[in-house]
């Protein structure tokens, strides 16, 4: 499990990275880059945290800027509010999507209202990276899918990669985004590799919050994010029907116009998650497609997702889990409206 | 419930006015500055009397009266240097005015036409917080900031005896300890969280939580703006110097309500109100400096005036006040483009466009 | 403000109650026939609650059952649990809906989960108080609508009154359940008075969750719940269409019967909520009815609630609520489908 | 890094195996009890071994090893009555042990086919905790029950040095200390919270965090099977007696990784690794009944044999242990009917039934 210490700086065009390496390597360039920017959270340091996302930023940035702190998560977020107020930029890293609770409050109540309630004075320039979502065998809390909670949280931006290029990019404009963003990293797929142009230059900030269609079809649309749009294309190239699949990226706000064009196409759309189906944010996806497209959809939204469980333990995760299986079982129900 | 600070209370200046000495803590003030003081005091009550009325006469949904802490709030914002930041709860008034802040920006909040609204570098004071306990966490990542900066500042973090209890308070002093971070925790011990007496948070004095956790804490008589600006100016000096946190517990009284939507009657005696009274904190700095020829009854009465002029301002600044325009409440939920806030802009603009009166929408009504 | 210490026993048959009343009368009884029960939470002992709804509870049970707490939430909470595993049933007061975020953790990964960690051997038999939503013109944190967070959180029930019988009714009902029960006050309605039959036998635990029509209509369905049914009441008694209005009472179970029967009847659904609308609970309703009513509805399923922003400062309070206008407008334009 | 434990660490028995006297605390034992320890040692050391050797044969996703902790573990058990309950983390496998619990229920939770699974009331053994620090105030509230039903029992929790930075440890000191409630927080210090040396906690001896609260504090050596035992006594003693809760901080060591996903050689040094081994929790106790004629040869066999048959016992349940049934997952999130797990456990009785062949879901993988 050991790499070198040293993340890779730019130079060569093109890398094979692992997502998890994307990350890091997308850290370290906005660490170059402003002195501002901070890393901190538990085993971010020496370890290089548990995932190794962070990994080689101790050695080359110091401790005072890559900080292991004390185990408290709303220590994190609080002490990263601090920082922000003084004009930093802390990358704050939530161990696992469920030991971000105890940071609830810090992260609704202060970290999405300071810059409102400072009338726009203060900048909470934070982003909490939260390894989110299950399918890696995890005991519990390991494997949650939190993102509905924050969407339905006025004043906080949330996005997603679900590939090495996307998640290399993605962190570095998080970073630089005045607003507070979660940044939800899909932790099955840390390990899947992919080229990634390092040299390229920053896209546009509104890029960041835009949804990609990564795979044209004429069918039905599947809506999905984070780890669930490999799943989603494997689904649709198993498939006869020609389906379209969506890469949201940006939970908050969701980009509606990309969705909406691309329903207006098909008539149909699935949204595929794996946080439980109850009150998930594929319901936001579907009450607001419906309103705007109510006389395009040839059949109602459907919903594939996570049960309206507990996530269950590992040994049930992968019928928990939306897999190829159950999101054509739902194209089927779409299609026979 | 306590009404004596025990024998650890550090005073320099007694109920009666008498200055006194303490072993390790000193602070000698000159004539002007025991007038700037006492004039204060004197403002900070007036202005905290104001608010109430103002709130009584509708034109505020709730005030938190400061009445009893105006030493406490004073001697510790007079010990910071005015570029050091102060993270307040919901009552700082007093630290607000010292600090140069315009009563009518607090108002705002309590009237309901801002969610608090001033930019923390104005005055280097901070939003207050109404959650209670977040502020705590906030002062220590800003003083890991200034560590960070390599500035010698200190910060000074308000919080009150029932915040003790708090998660959030307990991991502000872990992360100011691990960290030696230049943060001074100051804790007015009003003796009530509301309607709970101090014994529900605890079973012994705040100031000894500190031990816990490695760093000083050290008990002042919150009532003695003398002792408080001198163990606050200590316990700055040493977050400078890189000594670390310090917590220092200011023992004072609540002697209003906790808000004006509250009825203190239903859960505490008045006698004990009448024994915090006989402390009370402008008392004994006008027994002070009359006794000791260092206000006359003239300078006395200039001071009233300025009180009164105070009072004026805020009463006509307040009834002034503009409610916020209707789509005001998208403008600064992000501080970059957002179509969801474009999109419900729209729409509202759009109906309250097809309005022909105005739409039915009174003002603020009660609250807590 | 000062009330008789002693809490209405049982007797006559009908009193006319506050909403508050009604729950402070309901509590008692409870405590009275169930020793178990406990009341915990800040200032509900000797002041009898911010809003007095536990007034006169410790004079009549003592200390050790109307439990002053720490000024700590997450310590209430987490309390509680130790206190069911011990066989209790505390009934915790949360003191304002903005205050129960530093017990997110608490709630959601103990209280919702420890029945089916402990493959149900474990009974948390919580109710949680917590006096909910806006409209009383105060200071941030305290007019939040969290019920959405709750609701995406399996293993807890979530229900809400909107008037003073069904409030001392439920509050009993919730207090019985094995089940942890989220249990909202509309705080706004706290001082609404109607005629209690305090005599009434408990109804079968059923009824706690199914939603209730308070008022016929064929030509278009308002769902509501809590503050807004008097609102949904109001508009539809001003209104010339024949618009029916259902309570839904419970919200983690939705009673979605009863809702897709009237649905399915006036082709039409509002759902009408004070959170922000953006993943607030309306979505799920309108993505569950959509799916099961696509070919009966003649609209979309049409969300009012709060704006997507933190609740306002209270001067623009009564513009953020939906209000009757509001709520006649979105009918407008499911009519115009 | 901290090997020793500093003058304040009670001690009765050395690492050379010798029994000590302490002012304070004395615990004497009969030759049967000694060996009824060593035994007890020496089969939570097996379970441990082969708890991880299972998972590197992939018959666990994770486990978290004891290894070191063995004496706080078992002699912290041993101090409750079987009728008190203990609150254990995720780490508590030597306590379980003690209790009856039979390891298998354990592996159920690390091999994914159970959340926990068990009932509590059977040994009177709390479900394991993931979640840092959450079980402090299950622990404390559960006192509070026992106080309420006038029983005289003490309660146990257990927490790390990482958890003592969590804001609900700190809540369950404000909660246990203004109730007076009975509960013992059992603290194992073992140096490391996964690559977080104790210096990021703290700056002080983690015992000392009791006074900042107002009770006592104890730092007993975690690796003394005796001493913990005497001194978790008598704090349960103190606690059933209305005395109120205490701190023990166990100073022991994490001899093995975090868990069996973690590479502890990324973070420390094998030097720590080998100071520690030479104060280890078992070698001490054979030490002394060998030295003093309690064991013999043949009875140290005896004891290696069992815990061989322990191993095997373990081997074999842990590979009969059946995966969970699919629809399993809806049939105890609720103790009563509840409408949406009838609607989606028949949807997934019906989609499986779809299948010809059995859907394609493996077994579980990694995890943390
Ligand atoms: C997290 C949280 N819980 C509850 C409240 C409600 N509340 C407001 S002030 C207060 C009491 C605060 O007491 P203390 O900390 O002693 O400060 P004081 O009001 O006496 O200045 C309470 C319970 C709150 N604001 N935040
Ligand atoms: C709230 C929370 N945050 C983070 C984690 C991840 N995590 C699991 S164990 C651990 C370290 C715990 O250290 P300590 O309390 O010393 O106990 P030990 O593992 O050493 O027994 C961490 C950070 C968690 N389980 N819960
Ligand atoms: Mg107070
Ligand atoms: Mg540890």
């Amino acid at each position: 499990m050991r790499r070198t210490t040293r993340v890779p700086a730019g130079g060569s065009d093109m890398a094979v990275l692992t997502m998890a390496r994307a990350i890091t390597t997308g850290l370290a360039m906005a660490m170059r880059e402003d002195p501002k920017v901070l890393v901190m959270g538990e085993d971010v340091g020496r370890l290089g945290g548990v995932f190794r996302v962070t990994d080689g930023l101790q050695a080359e940035f110091g401790e005072e800027r890559v900080i292991d702190t004390p185990l408290a998560e709303s220590g994190i977020i609080g002490t990263a509010v601090g920082l922000a107020m003084r004009g930093y930029a802390p990358v704050c890293e939530i161990q696992f999507d469920g030991f971000i609770f105890p940071a609830f409050d810090q992260i609704t109540t202060q970290v999405a209202r300071l810059h409102l309630r400072s009338a726009g004075t203060l900048a909470m320039r934070i982003v909490i990276r939260v390894p989110n979502g299950g399918g890696i065998g995890a005991v519990e809390h390991h494997s949650e899918s939190p993102e509905a909670y924050f969407a339905h949280t006025p004043g906080l931006r949330i996005v997603t990669p679900s590939s090495p290029g996307d998640a290399f990019t993605m962190i570095r404009q998080a970073i630089v985004h005045p607003d507070p963003v979660l940044f939800l990293e899909p932790k099955r797929r840390y390990w899947e590799k992919a080229e990634v142009d390092v040299d390229a230059p920053l896209p546009p900030m509104a890029d960041l919050f835009r949804a990609r269609v990564v795979r044209r079809g004429s069918d039905a649309t599947l809506l999905c994010w984070g780890p669930m749009v490999r799943t989603c294309l494997e689904a649709a190239e198993a498939d006869t029907r020609d389906l379209e699949v969506i890469d949201a990226r940006s939970l908050a706000p969701l980009d509606l116009p990309t969705i909406v064009e691309s329903v207006t196409r098909t008539g149909r759309l699935l949204v595929v998650h794996e946080a439980p189906v109850t009150g998930g944010l594929g319901a936001e996806v579907a009450a607001s497609v419906t309103e705007a497209c109510f006389y395009q959809l040839e059949a109602p939204v459907l919903r594939v997702g996570g049960f309206s469980v507990p996530y269950p333990p590992a040994r049930l995760e992968d019928l928990y889990l939306p897999d190829l299986d159950r999101v054509l079982e739902a194209v089927d129900r779409a299609m026979a409206y | 419930m306590a009404v004596d600070g025990g024998p650890e209370l550090v005073q320099l200046l007694t109920p009666e006015g008498v200055l006194v000495e303490h072993p390790d803590v000193a602070l000698v003030l000159t004539d002007e500055q025991w007038r700037e003081r006492y004039e204060l005091l004197v403002m900070v009550r007036r202005l905290d009397a104001e608010a109430t009325a103002l709130q009584r006469h509708g034109e505020l949904g709730l005030w938190a009266p400061c009445q009893g802490q105006e030493a406490a709030q004073v001697g510790a914002a007079l010990a910071t240097r005015p570029t050091e930041r102060i993270f307040p709860t919901y009552r700082e008034h007093g630290m607000a005015y010292v600090r140069g802040v315009d009563p009518v920006t607090l108002l705002g909040l309590f009237r309901g036409t801002t969610l608090g609204g001033w930019d923390p570098a104005d005055h280097g004071f901070n939003l207050y917080t109404i959650v209670i306990g977040d502020q705590t966490l906030h002062a220590v990542g800003y003083a890991m900031g200034a560590q960070r900066d390599g500035a010698h500042e200190g910060v000074l973090v308000c919080f009150g005896d029932g915040a003790s209890s708090q998660g959030d308070v307990a991991e502000a002093f872990v992360y100011a300890a691990v960290n030696d971070a230049p943060v001074v925790f100051f804790c007015q011990n009003n003796q009530w969280a509301i309607s709970e007496p101090l014994e529900r948070q605890t079973r012994i004095p705040l100031f000894k939580r500190a031990a816990g956790y490695g760093f000083p804490g050290v008990r002042v008589d919150g009532n003695d703006v003398l002792a408080v600006e001198a163990v606050v100016s200590a316990a700055l000096e040493r977050a400078r110097a890189g000594g670390g946190p310090t917590l220092v517990e200011a023992f004072t009284y609540r002697m209003g309500a906790h808000t004006t939507s509250d009825d203190p009657t239903r859960y505490r005696t008045t006698a004990e109100g009448e024994a915090w009274r006989l402390k009370d904190p402008i008392e004994r700095v006008r027994a002070h400096i009359v006794r000791s020829g260092i206000a006359d009854a003239a300078w006395l009465a200039e001071v009233e005036g300025r009180a009164e002029q105070l009072g004026e301002h805020m009463r006509t600044a307040c009834r002034a006040m503009p409610d916020p325009t209707p789509t005001s409440m998208f403008d600064q939920v992000y501080a970059e483009d957002h179509p969801v806030m474009d999109r419900e802009r729209a729409w509202l603009t759009s109906y309250l466009a097809g309005f022909t009166d105005a739409p039915h929408h009174a003002g603020a009504g009660g609250g807590q």
